[in-house]
């Protein structure tokens, strides 16, 4: 048992967050302080900057463009970039379809797709749920016809996530629809810009636009595109869902987000009963606290190259229930303030002004990627044995 | 005791959710959203027309000496579909702490509003003083108006504002025109248009001072009371639709080949949502006979308890809407997410529950001390 | 709309105080100040003494002996009686047998059986559960075989609470044992005292006697005990299920708990954070509040002849769920005072050093009569159309 | 970092847990529930052969040098089997106090409790002074003792009783044998054996008082920091033979025609138990490192976060466990309620949930103005 990182480790974090302060557009950093995210173009230059020191596709083995990090290193990088006030790395391409690819794909596409992932050059969006494929997944219908030399596709995906930004999607389509739910899916990757391709958008209660619907008419996509064999997409999806593990309980970006209520608190000038809201965080530090102890018991065990035990399960769980608390517990500390929506100008203190809009995007993130209610019938399932 | 509502009352609910019905919803809704303008004036004049202005006022004035729980039933309707006309925040604050006020002067602008389409914004609040209503960081030093006022609902809007100020170490009700102020207007959270009122040495007459001293306080404290009652009212319309638009999406929603609402943690949430809906109703009943009240401490521990029950549980069931709604939840497009912003905003207004929570502590000590 | 009691209600509830001040044993009060209760002869003498006042029975028609009382009435009585520090009446025979033989018992049941609930002589229990219907109860086993003039009974009953005080117990039994499940179960009156009863304790985890197994071997329960006719017990348990519920949500218990917690806190001499347990009162009076209310609506329809409606369904629950929260609010409040578990003298104050066995207890109350997660079936199935 | 038990740590944990196994469980629980006494000699005997007594003590006293970290991983496994000798409260506690204190006297002491079967019980709260270590009520005037100090684990048993007290404004820790005290013994909620000792006028030489001021302050800090790791460790014991009895309940009892595991609400329950677990064993692993050090603020901050954790989450897991079990589960009959006594009794010891929070707040504007 030892809980200190090593003086390595402490180097390692030093010369991180020194890169950070240097190299985070201000305007990055003044944008996450309010509790909101960057445009396309901003977040696009700044992943690419990490991809131009080697720094984005993290996760990835050295010889597809990773920097050999440590899990330790992942997570200190990882909490360094949050606290210097940088948006997480979008996940599609780096964390999602990058692994898909190296683990699945052929040499030619490894080689066609991972350099502009790794480099920030191409985003990506996924194609996974439909209008009655939520929850249940398995129920999707978009259908990818084989033809001579291409897949034809038609179909609608939904829930989009940078859809509008994405240069090229992976997608889950059923290539043989007489075959059981979870077989005859198979996993596509398409080019956004292919003729065919609706990009439909979805506001959200946060009041912008993250998602999107996507519809797909007779849409050619080349044979080649097809990761694995056909009706290996069920097998790719469950891959990605037990993956990566040590960010997944979002530690890093909910210590920036109870840094900045500290502050928030201890700027707030007025009626704030600062004692009371001083107990509030201390509730929220204490389950911080836990989930982030139990999060480097998966980062440790990443690094003794041991599997993720069950101490893993909860991550999701329990990271978002606490992202949700957090943001509520900001709103409602922000009293009056959190009345205002679009203010131009600050009234008050303008993390408050802003706290409903994260309060309310935020209520997806017990919905998206598996509803906490399917985690935990699964967990039941699997890890319980009920 | 005694929990039904009177013909009269019932009649005037009955209309109000028909009136509203036909000229509200989410469409309206979403107009109302991208203008930062008052309402439709045809609307408007609707209002007037069904006897809302008048409703809870002396006849004296042009009203029809109505209850709190008249108003709170049309204001419950419009919170069902979202209405965000001014009625309350241009109508009912302005009018009853004119009223409360009682001077010729004041009941003479309180009559305006009833019948001449009078614009009174009320500004109570500033960020500084938050919540606390008796001491605005407003002052009046030497005949001169010099301050703040933030989220004053609808004072982009209106003609003349009702504002508190502190004249030396009374609290003082003065009428400002608008025009020789410097306005900034934003929307609230919930839609609605809110503003901030730069009052820059504005010179202030005898005239616009409508009262000072205890017999604001009062006037402010009683009128506020209204305007608490009236917020849960509104939670409870949209309460109330949540509930019914969860119970009908869980029936129909299919997932794993059966209704969601087969489920039984599904089952077991929308108990929840509908047992805590009851006892919400049951709570506004009570705050809409006890706002009114004379006696401070039965209304101020009413109003606290209710406003603090409201934003536990209102908020939870709204929480709750979106979970089991999934994705479309919070999405722009339905209305369980507008709702949801509702809640929000009316559960910060007036007090939030931590506010109530610590009044009704400190309250129960001064009981005791009684 | 009116929320007042009338003048008639408030005279009703003055001479009920006064009453109350006057009749009840100090040693009652004195316990009931601890949040105990009181052993059988304190509970018998205090149901005597109220009999005799013709206030036992205050739910029943003044033809069984009731005091025609308006649930009004009885609402502001059971308040007094809570308030004053009397414990509620056993419900055993007044609310439960007591109403099942005057709706469904023949005019000789009627005659033998009412008087002694109605006094407070007849002591009875309820014997619904076995080992294995719990939550499941139509699937009790006991079995009450007819021979020619007596029903032979054999089986097991248990959590009956207070069999050992009873000289009577109502029973579900089945008559016939090919009927399916809810069908062939009777209500049988059986005489404590039969030869072939053996009643053995159950110590509950507040370290009291309230509960009991019971077994029956070879037990003649005379014919004339049957209540309705054979396989009619489903019917009648389903009655008293929905039959009485004003007081069903316990608010004049809480109410008198509450007022013992502030007493607690204002005399708590030391380190307890005065503000803050204040502000903890707060919210439980506030929960209480809106149950009371929520009562208060089914109170006001029972005097208005109406039908419970969808509001009283909560009752239980939200009861139950409030005197658990209540109960442990006491014992953190109480801090080190309640680690105490039989001292006989007080170690600070009195209340806190008690508190623990009340929490214990009431762990039960969302157990008994139909678990809180049965109920919520229950409502989703009947009202929500789930 | 890495989480991993060394393999002397290892050894420890597997040894106890089969010494535990052998000697304790329900029965000998039920047994020593009905003894004011101390625990059965040959059992306490048997702690000392194996090592325990010595075990966290330097070598020079005739200990073993061992880590905090072993002695949790003993008191979890004496937690999993309700374990009510008083290991922790005659040996560590008083031992690791003297060991802080680190005369020549403190340490004699010390070397006579690991060797010398010497009693010694920890008198550090009063009623009065409740968690405030710091400020107990008992003072020393004019060379005698007087006062009373509540609560003291298994007072009754030992023949000396260390204590805090007051002498003028520096915290004093005086050795007073219990022979000239009156002692009232009682159980506590958990089962274990508490006394109130009353000094009535003891009269104290410079021999009794074995140090004062802020080196006392230090030493009571930091023992008790190793008492509210192990607080901590007894409870983690507690919630996973509960969360495991329980699964393995659900898994058999049947309702309805099938196990009560097949409804999906008991099924979230249980996961819910089973995600709080993992995190109460993760804040163990944290504490039980972070306890030991030095830095006050770190161990404070991180005692506090871990009490305040399990005073939330150990509790929860213990009220559903007797939920999910139903009637059997409020019964003295099962273990299940044992538990649950042991949960609340846990929770409440060196500081409740409240203050801990409380602290966490107040170590945080320190951290801030550090």
């Amino acid at each position: 048992m030892n809980l200190q990182f090593t003086q390595e480790e402490q180097e390692f974090q030093k010369t991180i967050r020194a890169w950070m302060r240097e190299n985070i557009p201000e305007e990055i950093s003044r944008i996450s302080a309010l509790g909101e995210m960057p445009e396309k173009s901003q977040q696009q230059q700044w992943e690419k900057r990490l991809g131009k020191q080697g720094w984005l596709a993290v996760t990835w083995p050295e010889q597809y463009g990773g920097p050999g990090w440590t899990a330790t290193q992942r997570y200190l990088f990882d909490l360094e970039r949050a606290m210097a006030g940088a948006p997480p790395v979008s996940p599609f391409g780096v964390a999602m379809v990058g692994p898909v690819i190296y683990t699945f794909g052929s040499a030619e596409q490894k080689e066609r797709w991972l350099p502009g992932i790794a480099s920030g050059e191409t985003l990506w969006c996924q194609g996974y749920s439909e209008p009655n494929a939520g929850s249940d997944l398995a129920s999707l219908k978009t259908r990818a016809e084989r033809k001579r030399d291409h897949y034809l596709v038609n179909g609608q995906k939904i829930w989009t996530t940078q859809a509008h930004w994405a240069d090229m999607m992976f997608c889950l389509v059923r290539t043989d629809p007489d075959a059981k739910k979870q077989q005859g899916i198979s996993f596509l990757l398409i080019d956004m810009n292919t003729p065919g391709i609706e990009v439909r958008p979805i506001y959200t209660i946060d009041g912008h636009h993250h998602l999107n619907e996507v519809y797909f008419t007779d849409v050619k996509v080349p044979l080649d595109n097809l990761v694995g064999k056909e009706g290996m997409g069920w097998t790719i999806a469950k891959f990605l869902l037990t993956h990566e593990r040590t960010t997944i309980a979002g530690v890093a970006d909910s210590h920036y987000a109870l840094a900045r209520m500290k502050m928030a608190i201890d700027e707030a000038p007025y009626y704030i009963d600062k004692q009371q809201a001083r107990r509030r965080v201390a509730e929220l530090e204490v389950e911080l606290m836990a989930l982030e102890y139990t999060n480097f018991r998966t980062v440790a065990a990443t690094d003794e190259g041991r599997p993720f035990g069950p101490e893993s399960s909860g991550l999701k769980i329990k990271g978002t229930e606490l992202q949700q608390k957090m943001s509520q517990a900001m709103v409602e500390m922000g009293g009056l303030m959190s009345l205002v929506w679009d203010s131009s100008s600050a009234v008050g203190n303008e993390s408050f002004n802003h706290s409903p809009r994260r309060y309310n995007f935020l209520r997806a993130c017990t919905i998206y990627g598996g509803s906490n209610e399917i985690q935990k019938n699964v967990l039941a399932k699997m890890l319980l044995g009920l | 005791m005694e929990f039904n509502l009177s013909d009269n009352t019932t009649m005037v609910a009955d209309t109000a959710r028909r009136y509203l019905k036909d000229h509200y919803g989410f469409d309206t809704y979403m107009q109302q959203l991208n203008q930062l303008n008052h309402c439709d004036p045809s609307r408007w004049e609707l209002m007037r027309e069904l006897g809302w202005f008048g409703l809870p006022f002396p006849e004296s004035v042009g009203g029809y000496g109505g209850d709190l729980i008249d108003v709170a039933m049309i204001v419950r309707e419009a919170g069902a579909v979202l209405c965000l006309d001014p009625y309350v925040d241009l109508v009912i604050g302005p009018g009853k702490l004119l009223e409360y006020l009682g001077t010729e002067r004041a009941l003479k602008v309180l009559q305006s509003i009833v019948d001449d389409d009078e614009r009174v914004a009320c500004a109570l609040y500033d960020y500084h003083a938050g919540y606390n209503i008796l001491k605005p960081s407003l002052s009046i030093n030497g005949s001169k108006l010099s301050g703040r006022k933030n989220f004053v609902p609808d004072g982009g809007c209106a003609n003349r504002v009702l504002t508190t100020a502190m004249l030396g170490d009374e609290l003082t009700l003065v009428l400002v025109p608008l025009e020789g102020c410097e306005v900034t207007r934003y929307r609230g959270l919930d839609g609605s248009r809110l503003a901030d009122v730069l009052f820059d040495d504005v010179v202030i007459d005898e005239e616009m001072i409508l009262s000072r001293g205890v017999k604001v306080e009062r006037a402010v404290s009683k009128a506020v009371a209204w305007l608490q009652a009236l917020d849960c009212a509104r939670m409870y319309g949209a309460a109330s639709a949540l509930y019914q638009r969860t119970l009908d999406y869980a029936k129909t929603r299919k997932q794993f080949g059966a209704p969601i609402g087969s489920f039984q943690v599904i089952q077991h949430y929308l108990v929840d949502m509908f047992t805590d809906l009851q006892q919400l109703e049951s709570m506004l009943f009570m705050v809409s006979v006890k706002a009114d009240l004379d006696d401070t401490l039965e209304r101020e521990h009413a109003c606290s308890a209710t406003k603090a029950y409201y934003a536990d549980k209102g908020v939870k069931i709204a929480q709750q809407a979106i979970q089991i709604h999934g994705g479309i939840g919070v999405t722009e497009e339905l209305d369980i997410g507008h709702y949801f912003r509702l809640m929000t905003y009316c559960s910060l207004t007036h007090g939030h529950g931590d506010y109530h929570l610590d009044r009704i502590a400190a309250l129960g000590e001064e009981c005791d001390r009684g």
